[in-house]
């Protein structure tokens, strides 16, 4: 075999899950990703770890530069999706980037990340998500980590629509989607 | 008797342009929309509904709402039957069937209630003073008759078919219940931009507003309530929920609603839940719950058509049903006349208002001058009739006989008690007001406040001020701006005067609490016996305890056991007030998590591999693994035969994906292993991998695993996937509790890889042929515990030499994507090598072989001595849980150690948990030496091994006979202690 | 349900965190007796009041939280990181 | 007043005017032979014996709210035997046996159900753990029993069996498990403690614990002091309170248990269920409510109240098992304070303080030892040295790394 075919933990489910056929109503979709590592930085050494990557996050909020996505898990950890990088290269360049101040896992297969939009999304998200969402507390930027469905999950809004993404640890990514697909039910036919 | 008991008038929750068809008790009955089934009943005519619990005493409704104790019923049928359903609360619709309950053969004739005969005997407690004798009929006779007449109505004993769900809920202000002072409230709150929230348990707003006589705002009380909804759903900050009931009140304000969201319908629409469990997090609450109307205790209170008067009233102005059409009014306080009042608008004649009060009020006056005929210092004597009201005597105050009168309904009011319950929960104990003659909240000690009836204000127009004030209040008080507006205001002040009668003199039957048959002299009885404490009371007599919950029958309980005790109401006090307000199907707390739902899955990169291959799945922790794979016809202890077999004799794959990996970074990280496990990592050289043991800190063992050295200041660790989770916690507490100062970082790792175990004497070909070039495995290159990352088309892979089989093995790791490709790629070149799939059976088999200890073998209560791994431990460094695992009965010689054991005699059975013994006689647990942990029917030995603990162990034991005595199986197969190394104990195989 | 307000991820629910006993022990140096390990291991206040205990945000930030709460009335007082020394209200409710 | 079929059918006839208080409401005396803190089972069994078996009789039992008040009359009323280490199978085989002859013996009804007991399992290895309990029981002189799948369907046809997604693959079943009606059991030990001539004051708690020279001589209480020869302490949820007013700290932290009940239905569970993977367990009452339960709210508290998470948890275990009970209506659910002991098993011994005892650390299974303790402890303290089958059950075990850990899960008392 000298052919590498990959395969994803969502391959069985369709690749978008229209519940309405108005995608701005909900829109569920599977975003593969290109690469996603976690990354920490030593104690004391966040600002110049900021400084070679070229972001800075505060907790619950998640910074875009043009290269990745940071979305910050815990003090000085951080998970960074690239936004076409591949895998190895990716960690291996940040790695090499970020030198003596911190440490790269390559997780870019560790999670799954499923895409939720449109007007009902928040509506189908509080039959599971115990966090408030409203746009008063929750705006573009918002990370959080929390169990939904008993499955946890890294969440981050994307934009007002509102559009989120969720990252899920691969292992349960068909339990979520499970869930998730009979919880959508209601809000229409897909 | 179709609707003869409708007015034409009124009816404000009915839709008469839908009619309804549904079946009570087998018979056809026509309603219209909007009816509860009690309503639509009354409107037929039918006054009993149901039979009570222990005397079997014929029903009808007392209440209109939620509070109901004698009309419920089995609602609906088969798998979706809901036994004890208030009828007051069910929302009819076509098709539905509903029966009463707890009577054979039929609710009228009902052979049961010849147990009122035996009343004189089966007072409060009976069944602690008799069923003794003789001892030998206590559990065939007795215990079985107490248990047949267990309970009212028959549960379902299919699975459920609806769907529940959970949903969450944040929100500034939550008022609870829209009458006239949670839409006040809500009205005020609303403009502020505060988030709102008003869940009302009815499927309309308005409570006990009627429409027939308030005023608000110059327009009907109910208009009014209905206009301000429809104002406060043009505010997007404001969410009204009917049919749902806020029924908790939990710590830190966060309160849980049930939404009954299709139970009004005969089948939830699609995909629709049956009921939405809400948990609600409210910064501040607003109760608004109202109040309810207490019964008269008096002889034969309880029979059908004795009604609260409140509820005649509810069930004529929301649902046009006449309770009766010839009523006696009974009454200690002023609000009967509203229902007199109301009534007589709809033509039901008012044979008589007696009032136990002797002043005359307005309210009796302006009666009177309608033509009603008031009795004043009269109170009932005992209600009359067989089955259903046929008329009422009535007495003076002081028990002189007046008269009797006919009529087909009783209207009664005792007074009316601020429902207390939601501000209770929080724990802070209700007040008695002896003005009210009602418990009133007390001074809250959680972010919520009480107002209107639920606070005990009885008039509408404090209602709708207090309602108001608290909206605006309570936004401020969060830092909204309320807009400034006016209180809504009521047409008239009214008072509210009353004058309890708690017994009304007699020597029957007069019930307090309606459902469980506890009756006036139950609760003297009891506090005669002793039982003064309210609490005693209420658990002797099982006052308060029925489906209702005492609603309508605390509070007159309470004041009789205070009469009994010479004391006031409040040196009694009431019982603890607990969740839920009212009862909540199970099915609801559950929501989504049932049947394969009830916890995750898990799967691995795998799973679709192995089911191709046929693998019968097993639960390991919430993960799917493969257990074995069954060829056709092949039963399971064969297929875990042969596969066990095949892996020794060509090679196997198997599924090890599960196992925890923890990715360990940092310039410490050797430290922290140190630290961590029993043995030393400091002197591990990159590349290489090491089996480790880790102790709690009580010393005993916690998990094992090998870990791995990538770079100085890079590890992977594994876990057994039992403790994947566990060990993870541990050593985060490690490293951000006890030693913040290490340089460590580390991370799960588990789901990055997928991991196959190729085992066998063919491993290296197929591997060698699998991987091509990208790798050199041969003995020089990666030679036992070796670790080696490669390139494999492009993906990182790494290759580590270990084995639990004790073959010649290899784990290789590749990012989860790549993993079926692996699969496929050994799976493709092992065909000609004798590859087998082999599942969790075999692996155990082959470990068990080999002596290795599992989770049988570590149940928590293990020395490192005991595994007999003591040698292990380090005694040159310091390590969690050394210290304790030194305490003597930890050290001491007669602890049970691991050892093998061989069976015999090939035609016994040997089997996990049997005990170990010296000699088939005298088995007792002063004779008993151990335990045997796993067991297989081992293909390398040629029979039956088993690992197992055994005091002594192998010093006293090896090469003795045991019996492996098993009396839950009757069994005690003799068995020779050997070595726990059953095959290959050299290890040679794994070296080549 | 508390609401445990994680230094790190904000008011998250109870269900998130993993309990983790009492945080006024302290674990003693690796070369004390076996008796200040007993004491460690074993022994606790178990007051009626206000308790210092360690909740684990596995479902968050994974991180071990300090909280000071009222174990009468589940009132928290404070919250903060493992190395943060977390003070006791001063009047003591009963 | 003895209860017989005579005297109810006499007070029957004359309106009940006869009956009388189960217990006198005494003011205390200002000195006993023995107090006894803690008006639950526990106490007020141990009161009994001391009068019944020792002949102890100048004896107070001090209860700070009404007797019964505790966890004996809030727990989920299960009593079994199936332990797997040799001291608590003996300890609770006894109580068993005292259980068996209880109405007799202190005639009151306490309605002892022997409808059995039975621990479902779902895997291989767990039915091996099992079975290693049976066999220990049965090695012991105790009933158990292993049930087949096709055994379990027919003796609890309710159950899932093809949904689950932990499969049920059997149950160990002892017959001679059941359930008492909880109440019932401290009235009849107040009962008949008080008839032998046992104070049984109410509305008294201690609030002190007078210790002399290393001698326990009394107790500061709500009503004043009260002196004592010897002082047994049985308060459950308290006594790590308790014992410190003595100077004297456990390995014991409190915790909430939560217990929940059904709107009564006919009879719909004839057996008690117990489904470890799930957290869950259940019965049901005479009265018809399905009784249940699971697992610890898991932080120390003394409210007696627990929260949602673990509602929702252990009627996600029932739903699991039993789905047919969906709609089925909670109507009822409370919580009662534990003395988690740190390896699950219980203290009922001397303290290091001269005559003062301790009886403590029952965690969430108490109940079911109610006699047995009170029978045991009523020995030690007559004796002033412990009974056989109490003798392992010290403060001490810990410190000596003896611990008698029936579920493997160390000193994490809120999983324990
Ligand atoms: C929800 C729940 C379910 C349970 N289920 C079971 C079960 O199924 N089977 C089983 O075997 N066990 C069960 N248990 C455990 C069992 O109930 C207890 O272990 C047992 O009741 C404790 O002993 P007790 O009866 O003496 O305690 P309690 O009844 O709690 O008695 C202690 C008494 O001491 C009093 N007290 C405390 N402090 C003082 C003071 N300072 N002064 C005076 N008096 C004081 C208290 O008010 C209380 O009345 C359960 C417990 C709970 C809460
Ligand atoms: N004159 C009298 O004797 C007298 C006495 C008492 C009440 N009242 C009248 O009753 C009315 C009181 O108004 P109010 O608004 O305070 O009470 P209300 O009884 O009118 O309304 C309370 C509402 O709260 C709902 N509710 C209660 N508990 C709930 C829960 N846990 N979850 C969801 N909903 C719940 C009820 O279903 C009801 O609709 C006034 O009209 C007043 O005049 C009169
Ligand atoms: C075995 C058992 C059965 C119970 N059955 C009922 C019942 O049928 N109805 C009821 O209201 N409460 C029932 N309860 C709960 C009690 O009302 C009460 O909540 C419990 O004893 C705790 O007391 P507390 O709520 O006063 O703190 C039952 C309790 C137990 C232990
Ligand atoms: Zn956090």
């Amino acid at each position: 075999m000298s052919e590498l075919t990959t395969s994803h933990p969502l391959d069985h489910v369709t690749s978008t899950h229209k519940i309405s056929n108005d995608d701005a109503e909900l829109c569920i979709s599977v975003r593969k990703l290109p690469a996603l590592i976690q990354l920490f930085a030593k104690k004391e050494h966040e600002a110049e770890l900021f400084k070679k990557l070229n972001f800075q996050t505060i907790a619950g909020k998640g910074a875009e530069t043009d290269r990745f996505t940071a979305l910050p898990i815990a003090p000085r950890q951080w998970i960074l999706i690239s936004k076409d990088e591949k895998a190895l290269d990716f960690s291996r360049s940040i790695a090499q980037e970020i030198g003596k101040h911190g440490y790269v896992s390559e997780q870019s297969d560790s999670r799954v990340c499923i895409r939720i939009s449109g007007k009902y999304a928040r509506e189908l998200l509080s039959r599971g998500c115990r966090l408030d969402l409203h746009p008063s507390v929750a705006s573009p930027g918002f990370c959080a980590q929390t169990p939904i469905a008993q499955i946890g999950v890294l969440l981050h809004q994307v934009d007002a629509l509102p559009t989120y993404d969720f990252y899920i640890y691969s292992g349960f990514a068909h339990s979520f989607w499970h869930w998730l697909d009979d919880t959508a039910k209601q809000f229409g036919e897909n | 008797m179709s609707n003869e008991f409708r007015t034409s008038k009124a009816g404000v929750r009915l839709n008469r342009d839908k009619k309804i068809a549904f079946k009570f008790d087998g018979n056809i009955y026509h309603g219209f929309e909007g009816d509860t089934l009690a309503s639509a009943l009354i409107a037929n005519g039918v006054k009993l509904m149901g039979r009570s619990f222990k005397y079997h005493r014929p029903r009808g409704c007392l209440t209109a709402g939620s509070e109901e104790p004698n009309a419920i019923v089995e609602l609906r049928t088969g798998a979706n039957r809901e036994p004890n359903t208030r009828a007051t609360m069910i929302e009819i619709f076509d098709g539905l069937e509903a029966h009463s309950q707890n009577r054979f053969p039929s609710l009228k004739f009902d052979i049961q209630s010849v147990n009122q005969l035996l009343s004189p005997f089966l007072t409060a407690g009976f069944y602690y003073k008799t069923f003794m004798w003789p001892a030998s009929f206590w559990e065939p006779v007795y215990e079985k008759f107490i248990r047949r007449s267990a309970g009212l109505g028959k549960a379902a004993t299919e699975p459920d078919p609806d769907t529940y769900e959970h949903a969450h809920l944040h929100c500034d202000i939550l008022i609870v219940g829209a009458g006239p002072s949670g839409l006040a409230a809500a009205k005020s709150a609303a403009g502020s931009g505060a988030r709102v929230v008003i869940a009302e348990e009815q499927s309309d707003v308005g409570g006990m507003v009627s429409s027939e006589l308030d005023q608000i705002d110059g327009v009907s009380a109910i208009s009014w309530c209905q206009k301000t909804l429809a104002e406060l759903s043009t505010h997007q900050n404001v969410t009204f929920m009917p049919r749902t009931v806020v029924f908790g009140y939990y710590d830190h304000n966060v309160m849980a609603a049930l939404e009954r969201v299709t139970d009004h319908l005969l089948e939830p629409e699609q995909d629709q839940p049956r009921q939405r469990l809400w948990t609600i997090r409210a910064k501040q609450v607003i109760l608004a719950c109202g109040s309810q109307e207490r019964p008269l205790v008096f002889d034969n209170n309880d029979l059908p058509g004795v009604m609260l008067s409140s509820a005649t009233r509810a069930f004529a102005e929301r649902y046009a049903a006449l309770p009766g059409k010839r009523i006696v009014i009974s009454t200690n306080n002023d609000d009967a006349y509203c229902t007199a009042e109301v009534l007589k608008n709809y033509g039901v004649e008012i044979i008589a208002i007696i009032d136990a009060r002797t002043n005359m009020t307005t309210k009796m006056q302006r009666l009177e001058d309608m033509g009603v005929r008031v009795l004043t210092g009269a109170i009932p004597q005992k209600a009359h009739g067989w089955q259903q009201v046929s008329g009422l005597s009535v007495q003076s105050v002081s028990g002189e006989f007046i008269e009797k009168i006919n009529c087909d309904c009783v209207a009664v009011s005792g007074g009316f008690s601020a429902d207390v319950h939601l501000a209770s929960q929080t724990g802070a104990a209700p007040i008695w007001d002896d003005d009210l003659q009602s418990f009133v909240p007390a001074k809250p000690i959680r972010a919520e406040c009480s107002v209107g009836a639920g606070h005990g204000s009885f008039g509408l127009a404090d209602c709708l001020f207090e309602g108001h004030q608290a909206g605006v209040g309570v936004a401020e008080l969060l830092g909204f701006k309320a807009e400034e507006t006016k209180p809504p205001a009521a047409d008239k002040v009214e008072l509210y005067t009353i004058s309890s009668v708690w017994r009304c003199p007699g020597a029957g039957k007069a019930f307090v609490d309606f459902q469980n048959d506890v009756t006036a002299k139950d609760i003297a009885l009891s506090a005669q016996e002793g039982f003064i404490s309210v609490e005693h009371t209420k658990r002797y007599t099982t006052l308060g305890m029925a489906t209702d919950q005492g609603k309508t029958s605390n509070v007159n309980g309470l004041a009789l056991l205070a009469a009994a005790r010479g004391e006031a109401i409040e040196k009694v006090g009431t019982t603890r007030f607990r969740p839920p307000y009212s009862p909540v199907a199970i099915g609801a707390f559950a929501g989504r998590e049932r049947g394969l739902e009830f916890q995750p899955t898990r799967r691995t990169a795998l799973h679709e591999c192995g089911e191709k291959l046929g693998a019968v799945f097993v639960e390991a922790g919430q993960w799917l693994r493969p257990q074995y794979y069954p060829k056709p016809g092949e039963d399971i202890m064969a297929a875990i035969y042969r596969e066990a077999k095949q892996v020794r004799d060509t090679a196997g794959i198997c599924d090890v994906s599960t196992l925890g990996k923890i990715e360990i970074f940092g310039a410490d990280a050797a430290e922290f292993l140190n630290r961590l496990y029993i043995n030393g990592w400091k002197m591990l050289a990159p590349g290489k991998a090491r089996y480790g043991v880790m102790l709690r800190e009580d010393g005993y063992v916690f998990d094992d695993g090998t870990t791995s050295r990538l770079a100085d200041d890079h590890f992977l660790m594994t876990t057994t996937t039992a403790n994947a989770g566990r060990v993870l916690a541990h050593m985060e507490h490690a490293s951000q509790v006890l030693w913040p100062e290490l340089d460590i970082h580390f991370c799960s790792a588990t789901e990055q890889w997928c991991g196959v175990a190729v085992a066998g004497p063919n491993a290296r070909k197929i591997l060698a042929g699998a991987f091509g070039d990208a790798l050199d495995i041969s003995n020089d290159a990666l030679p036992f515990m070796g670790v080696k990352t490669f390139n494999w088309l492009g993906t990182t892979a790494r290759i580590f030499r270990i084995s639990f089989s004790g073959e010649l093995a290899f784990e290789v790791n590749v990012p989860w994507s790549s993993g079926e490709n692996m699969w496929n790629a050994i799976w493709e070149v092992g065909q000609e090598h004798g590859l087998i799939p082999y599942g969790t059976e075999a692996l155990s088999v082959l470990r068990i072989e080999k002596g290795h200890v599992a989770g049988n073998e570590l149940d928590g209560r293990t020395t490192v001595a005991d595994m007999g791994l003591g040698k292990m431990m380090s005694s040159k460094k310091e390590f969690i849980g050394k210290a304790l695992s030194q305490r003597e009965g930890m050290m001491s010689n007669d602890r049970a150690t691991l050892v093998g054991l061989k069976l015999k005699d090939a035609n016994e059975r040997l089997r996990g948990g049997a005990h170990l013994f010296e000699s088939r006689q005298g088995a007792n647990s002063e004779t008993d030496l151990g335990w045997v942990t796993s067991v297989a029917d081992s293909p390398a030995i040629n029979g039956w091994i088993a690992l197992a603990y055994v005091k002594g162990g192998l010093d006293e034991h090896e090469g003795k006979t045991l019996y492996a005595v098993n009396p839950l199986y009757g069994e005690a197969p003799a068995v020779e202690v050997c070595s726990p190394h059953f095959f290959d104990a050299k290890g040679e195989r794994l070296h080549v | 349900m508390h609401q445990i307000n994680c230094p790190w991820c904000g008011k998250r629910d109870e269900a998130e965190f993993q309990y983790q006993g009492d945080a006024s022990v302290k674990r003693p140096e690796p070369d004390a007796s076996q008796d200040e390990f007993f004491n460690y291991v074993y022994m606790r206040d178990n007051p009626k009041g206000w308790h210092t205990e360690w909740w684990h945000h596995i479902g968050g930030c994974r991180q071990w939280i300090k909280v000071v709460r009222n174990t009468i009335t589940h009132e928290i007082h404070a919250t903060g990181g493992p190395q943060d020394d977390l003070e006791l209200p001063k009047a003591d409710v009963k | 007043m003895k209860y017989s079929a005579l005297s109810i059918l006499r007070e029957g006839l004359r309106g009940h005017k006869g009956w009388k208080p189960m217990w006198r409401d005494p003011k205390p005396k200002s000195h006993y032979d023995v107090i006894i803190i803690g008006g639950g089972g526990h106490g007020l069994a141990t009161a009994y014996y001391l009068a019944k078996e020792h002949n102890i009789t100048n004896v107070a039992v001090l209860e700070k709210g009404w007797i019964g008040g505790g966890n004996v009359g809030r727990n989920t009323t299960i009593i079994r035997s199936n332990y797997l280490h040799p001291a608590n199978t003996h300890f609770y085989e006894k109580s068993m046996k005292l259980w068996e002859g209880l109405e007799r013996d202190f005639n009151f009804n306490a309605m002892v159900s022997q409808r059995g007991v039975i621990n479902l399992f779902h895997s291989d290895p767990q039915r091996d753990a099992f079975a290693r309990r049976g066999n220990a029981m049965r090695l012991a002189g105790v009933d158990a029993e292993i049930l087949s799948p096709e055994q379990l369907r027919e003796h609890v046809p309710i159950l899932d069996f093809d949904n689950a997604r932990f499969p049920i693959k059997g149950g160990l079943l002892q017959k001679r498990g059941g359930t008492v009606r909880h109440d019932a059991v401290a009235w009849g030990y107040a009962r008949g403690a008080d008839s032998r001539g046992v104070d049984i004051i109410q509305n008294c708690e201690v609030k002190d614990i007078i210790v002399e020279g290393g001698k326990v001589v009394g107790v500061e209480t709500s009503k004043g002091q009260i002196k004592a020869n010897k002082i047994g302490m049985a308060v459950a949820g308290h006594t790590s309170q308790v014992a410190k007013m003595a100077g004297i700290k456990l390995p014991i932290e409190s915790h909430v248990l939560q217990a929940f009940v059904s709107e009564g239905i006919k009879p719909f569970l004839d057996t008690v269920v117990t489904f470890g993977a799930g957290h869950f367990y259940i019965s049901q009452s005479d009265k018809g409510g399905l009784v249940f339960g699971g697992d610890l709210d898991g932080y120390n508290t003394y409210a007696q109240r627990g929260n949602l998470p673990m509602m929702e948890h252990v009627m996600a275990g029932g739903m699991a098992i039993m789905p047919a009970i969906g709609r089925v209506r909670l109507l009822r659910h409370w919580g009662g304070i534990m003395d988690m002991s740190f390896d699950g098993s219980p203290f009922i011994c001397k303290t290091g303080i001269d005559h003062l005892y301790l009886n403590g650390g029952w965690c969430y299974g108490g109940f079911k030892a109610t006699p047995a303790s009170g029978w045991c402890f009523a020995h030690t303290i007559a004796k002033d040295q412990p009974h056989k089958l109490n003798e392992k059950f010290t403060i001490d075990r810990f410190r000596e790394g003896k611990m008698i850990d029936e579920k493997g899960v160390g000193p994490n008392p809120w999983i324990q």
